[in-house]
């Protein structure tokens, strides 16, 4: 399995430590192709210009860029119109939104948010505040012994006081994915809206929102090969139109008196402020990308790449996986445990390699907390990863173990 | 080789076999280090008596290094007045380069100025990875801050 | 007066309609010079990858681009240290911060939120939305004959229940600069805070945190050569430190329990989640051009190229300047009408004639209303602006009189 | 030249001189429409008797496309049917490119089928502008939509 796309990537020929780059950290971000690294240096070069409010001829094509990669997010998710997504920051951007907009707007005493114990923060601390402010409060789902949640309770714990389910379509730290079908088909019996983090979700996996059954799906573009800066949130029409805005500005608005004020239509009621417009273009490159190599590649790519990792890995003395090992159920983040090397220190060694991971509690220490592991090491992977990539991986671990003399 | 200095067969003792470690009951001062960038803890608790650090008991979960770096600390500040802590912790600040100045270890000499502590002068060349070594110093300043005042 | 930085602005070598571009909405959003284009793009070729999490040598280079940048920000603007800039979305993010962060948790009922009526959206909506949720109200500053901020009841107005005064440091609409000085004073006397929208006037007037005594100023990188998607929020320590983040996610944790969190320090408290850091780098790069140049001389290259403007635009007749005529007290907003000539007609003429100028209501409906007019065509110059621009403006002009059989 | 062809005589003349301006004290149907992205404001009256419009009055603030379109409109709707409104509606969309199909209009010969309206098919070479010769007919749709629940 050599791996055509790698040329694409200016980054991956550099090298770390005099070492070749094996870059294994791609659920923190992904790289950029040049074609997405170009698209945003072009859109600077020749049509850059604010959107929607202008009557030239840059404000029109600029617009037209911004609008056209509106168009590409939806289609690329199967929602039913462009104005079912909005721009955000990321998918924390997304996650806060609806906290807020939805959330603070609607939530009371005595309401339950659902979530899960593998969630990321993003996906844990927007609902903390909110509930701080409302008086509603937090419900976990724990994991089952294959880091899968555990959904054996949930007809007890789903009742009409749950208003909002919110769940990880893929776990950053386990690459477990979560069991969203389930959580709609539940919420849908007690009416609870059903938001799906897809921050890893999104690029790893084909998705549907037309027969997901979610009522929202957040995701961010620099880990689908897009730009910093902007992610997006589909979200159903019916409970878009519903939903108040979190924030206010300019672009957001019908009309501004000075005392009150009448929103715009979606998708711009959500998008208050000049856009990430160069980055909205960038995000649109990204997505033609992907389409080029087709969501069911990237899958089967990344089955067949986390299949190579986990044998690989289980030729390493004294390293424990900490996530599923069927590659049916999971993606390409693939955490583990090194003896009682500690992940910084794993991190470490693998940088001196050239070999780039992360290490610590990856933004879920309601998580790691609850499997009782203070840290873990994390490779991930994505389109352009490769069996040398882990090749590097295995043998930075062999050094490792050497060096804190493991034997 | 630069990680193989890092890693010294000292550090790794210190780090699995820290010294000190646990609580005390009748702690004068006590203070607690977390970086937030990596999660690394380090808490210490003081017995002072006539200026004089008499007990020390430390706890921590992190890297080696930052674990390290906190086992030798607690071992070579016992028996020491807070004067002569001060002195060390400059020292030790000076031989990281957290703070400027001419360190007090000759890397081609190591001598005993630090003690095990001059072992963590291979940190140096991973300067992500200083933070951890000082995690255990900033927690100290801390708890010293709090005897002071 | 020729301008040698024009060859650093790709895009102001295209043609628009077959001509020459001349690009006057500068104030809607700035072209950005090829030192910032590449910074961008150099940044995802060599070093991309998320920050502070990281424990490799990429993740560690990216995190220095990103709180370089954040230092480059603070020294431009006189700020005591750099962890009392925060990055966010750009201005109206960074007013939504502080609506959300300061406003929804500690306004009261009965407290007061004094205002301008020359405020742009994004500083009037966020207040709009967290008055709702808190039961604080609006106030505001009316405009003099001379279209500044009318300082005359202001005395009266100033009392203990102004918990907030938010103020435009340089109107988008009319030129005005707003007064700063003054509203501190009387803000200083009641101990209400002081925030800056300095979207307008960071770009364009030399800036420093810490001779202007408010304790918040925010700006977007976009209207300042740099990439959309970013901006800061600088604001006192003191204030920042106690304030509550608006938005929860990674990065701005100390820890994470399943009910309760705790924040991480300043700045990051206020960043939740993968931040705009290819847009921070270039921010920096933004930062670095106006820094060569000399915030002293592009304010003097403003004050003659709208002085300039006003002589020539006041040779067109049937043509009213909304805004002061005295330089000294205005920026390069210049904001007109054309006899009946509706200003949507205005702008489409002349970018006919590659000039591209805004029209409309400036995301300032409440000025607007207050002034009496439906709307404006507004030409708005930065560093890049000549004078053939405004020749151009000005034959544009003639010919929309000529097609509306203006004599 | 297309600016020549987009401010035609005509145009400026409904622009400046608006037919059937003001509100009626006894309408039948009201609508408001609003194009958020420019501003621009149109709003409209209709009295109807028998499925004819009977009375019309329009309210406008914004730029000649707009605010001629909408002069235009009242014009030739008054004294018409609703279905006849309708059919106008469809021709004008289709001359205008809004809704795809054949032009009704062959923009080599102007005919009657549209009347004054037949000017605006310079419009169509500013497709930033379509927007606002349509927004008295999107207005107009809403009222006859009211009229038809
Ligand atoms: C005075 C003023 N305030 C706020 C804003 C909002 O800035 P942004 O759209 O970059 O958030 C703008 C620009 O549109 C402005 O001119
Ligand atoms: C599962 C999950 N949720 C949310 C996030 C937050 O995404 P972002 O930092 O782009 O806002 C991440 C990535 O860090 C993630 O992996």
């Amino acid at each position: 399995m050599t791996n055509h796309l790698r040329a694409d990537f200016p980054i991956l020929d550099r090298l770390v430590n005099g070492k070749r780059l094996a870059y294994l950290d791609s659920g923190a971000t992904t790289q950029k192709p040049i074609q997405v690294i170009d698209a945003v240096a072009d859109y600077y070069k020749t049509c850059n210009s604010n959107v929607h409010r202008g009557a030239h001829t840059l404000a029109d094509e600029a617009t037209t860029a911004y609008e056209g990669a509106r168009a590409k997010v939806a289609q690329f998710i199967g929602a039913d119109s462009s104005d079912e997504v909005v721009f955000t920051k990321g998918t924390t951007g997304a996650l806060n939104t609806i906290a807020y907009g939805w959330g603070l707007n609607r939530l009371q005493e005595g309401d339950r948010i659902l979530l899960t114990v593998m969630e990321h923060h993003a996906n844990v601390v927007p609902w903390q505040l909110v509930a701080k402010h409302t008086g509603a409060e937090l419900v976990y789902l724990e994991l089952d012994d294959n880091y899968r949640v555990d959904l054996s309770g949930l007809d007890k714990i789903m009742d009409e006081r749950v208003k909002i389910v919110s769940v990880s379509g893929m776990s950053n730290v386990t690459g477990a994915i979560g069991p969203v079908a389930e959580l709609v088909a539940a919420a849908r019996r007690v009416g609870a809206i059903v938001i799906v983090d897809g921050a890893q979700s999104v690029p790893h996996l084909p998705t549907n929102v037309a027969t997901l059954g979610a009522d929202f799906v957040v995701f961010s573009a620099h880990k689908m090969l897009g730009p910093t800066g902007i992610g997006a949130l589909w979200g159903r029409r019916e409970i878009l139109n519903e939903m108040e805005p979190a924030e206010g500005g300019g672009e957001m608005i019908a009309d501004v008196q000075l005392y009150e004020s009448r929103w715009a239509p979606i998708p711009h009621k959500f998008e208050a402020g000049t856009p990430p417009i160069a980055q909205a273009v960038g995000f649109g490159a990204a997505i033609d990308y992907l389409e080029k190599i087709g969501m069911t590649e990237v899958r089967r790519h990344e089955i067949e790449i986390t299949q190579y990792a986990l044998d690989r890995l289980a030729e390493v003395p004294d390293l424990r996986i900490v996530g599923p090992t069927d590659v049916a159920i999971r993606g390409g983040a693939v955490s583990f445990e090194l003896g009682d090397v500690h992940p910084h220190d794993v991190a470490t060694i693998l940088d001196q390699e050239g070999v780039a991971v992360r290490a610590g509690h990856h933004c879920a220490k309601p998580l790691m907390r609850y499997l009782n592991v203070p840290a873990t090491a994390r490779a991930s992977f994505y389109v352009y990863t490769t069996p040398e990539d882990i090749d590097q991986l295995v043998t930075g671990l062999h050094r490792a173990r050497e060096l804190f003399g493991l034997t | 080789m630069a990680l193989e200095e890092l890693y010294r067969e000292v550090i790794l003792d210190h780090y699995r076999n820290p010294r000190h470690k646990g609580s005390l009951s009748h702690a004068d001062f006590h203070a607690e280090g977390l970086n937030p960038s990596c999660g690394d803890e380090f808490s210490l608790d003081l017995a002072v008596a006539d200026g004089v650090i008499v007990e020390v008991a430390t706890q921590g979960q992190g890297c080696s290094i930052s674990q390290a770096s906190g086992s030798m600390m607690a071992d070579i500040i016992k028996g020491k007045t807070v004067a002569e802590v001060e002195e060390i912790s400059t020292n030790f600040k000076l031989m990281m380069a957290i703070e400027e100045g001419e360190s007090p270890i000759d890397p081609a000499r190591p001598g005993a100025v630090l003690g095990d502590l001059e072992a963590l002068q291979g940190v140096r060349k991973f300067p992500v990875r200083i933070k951890c070594a000082d995690l255990p110093w900033t927690t100290l300043a801390d708890a010293l801050e709090a005897a002071q005042s």
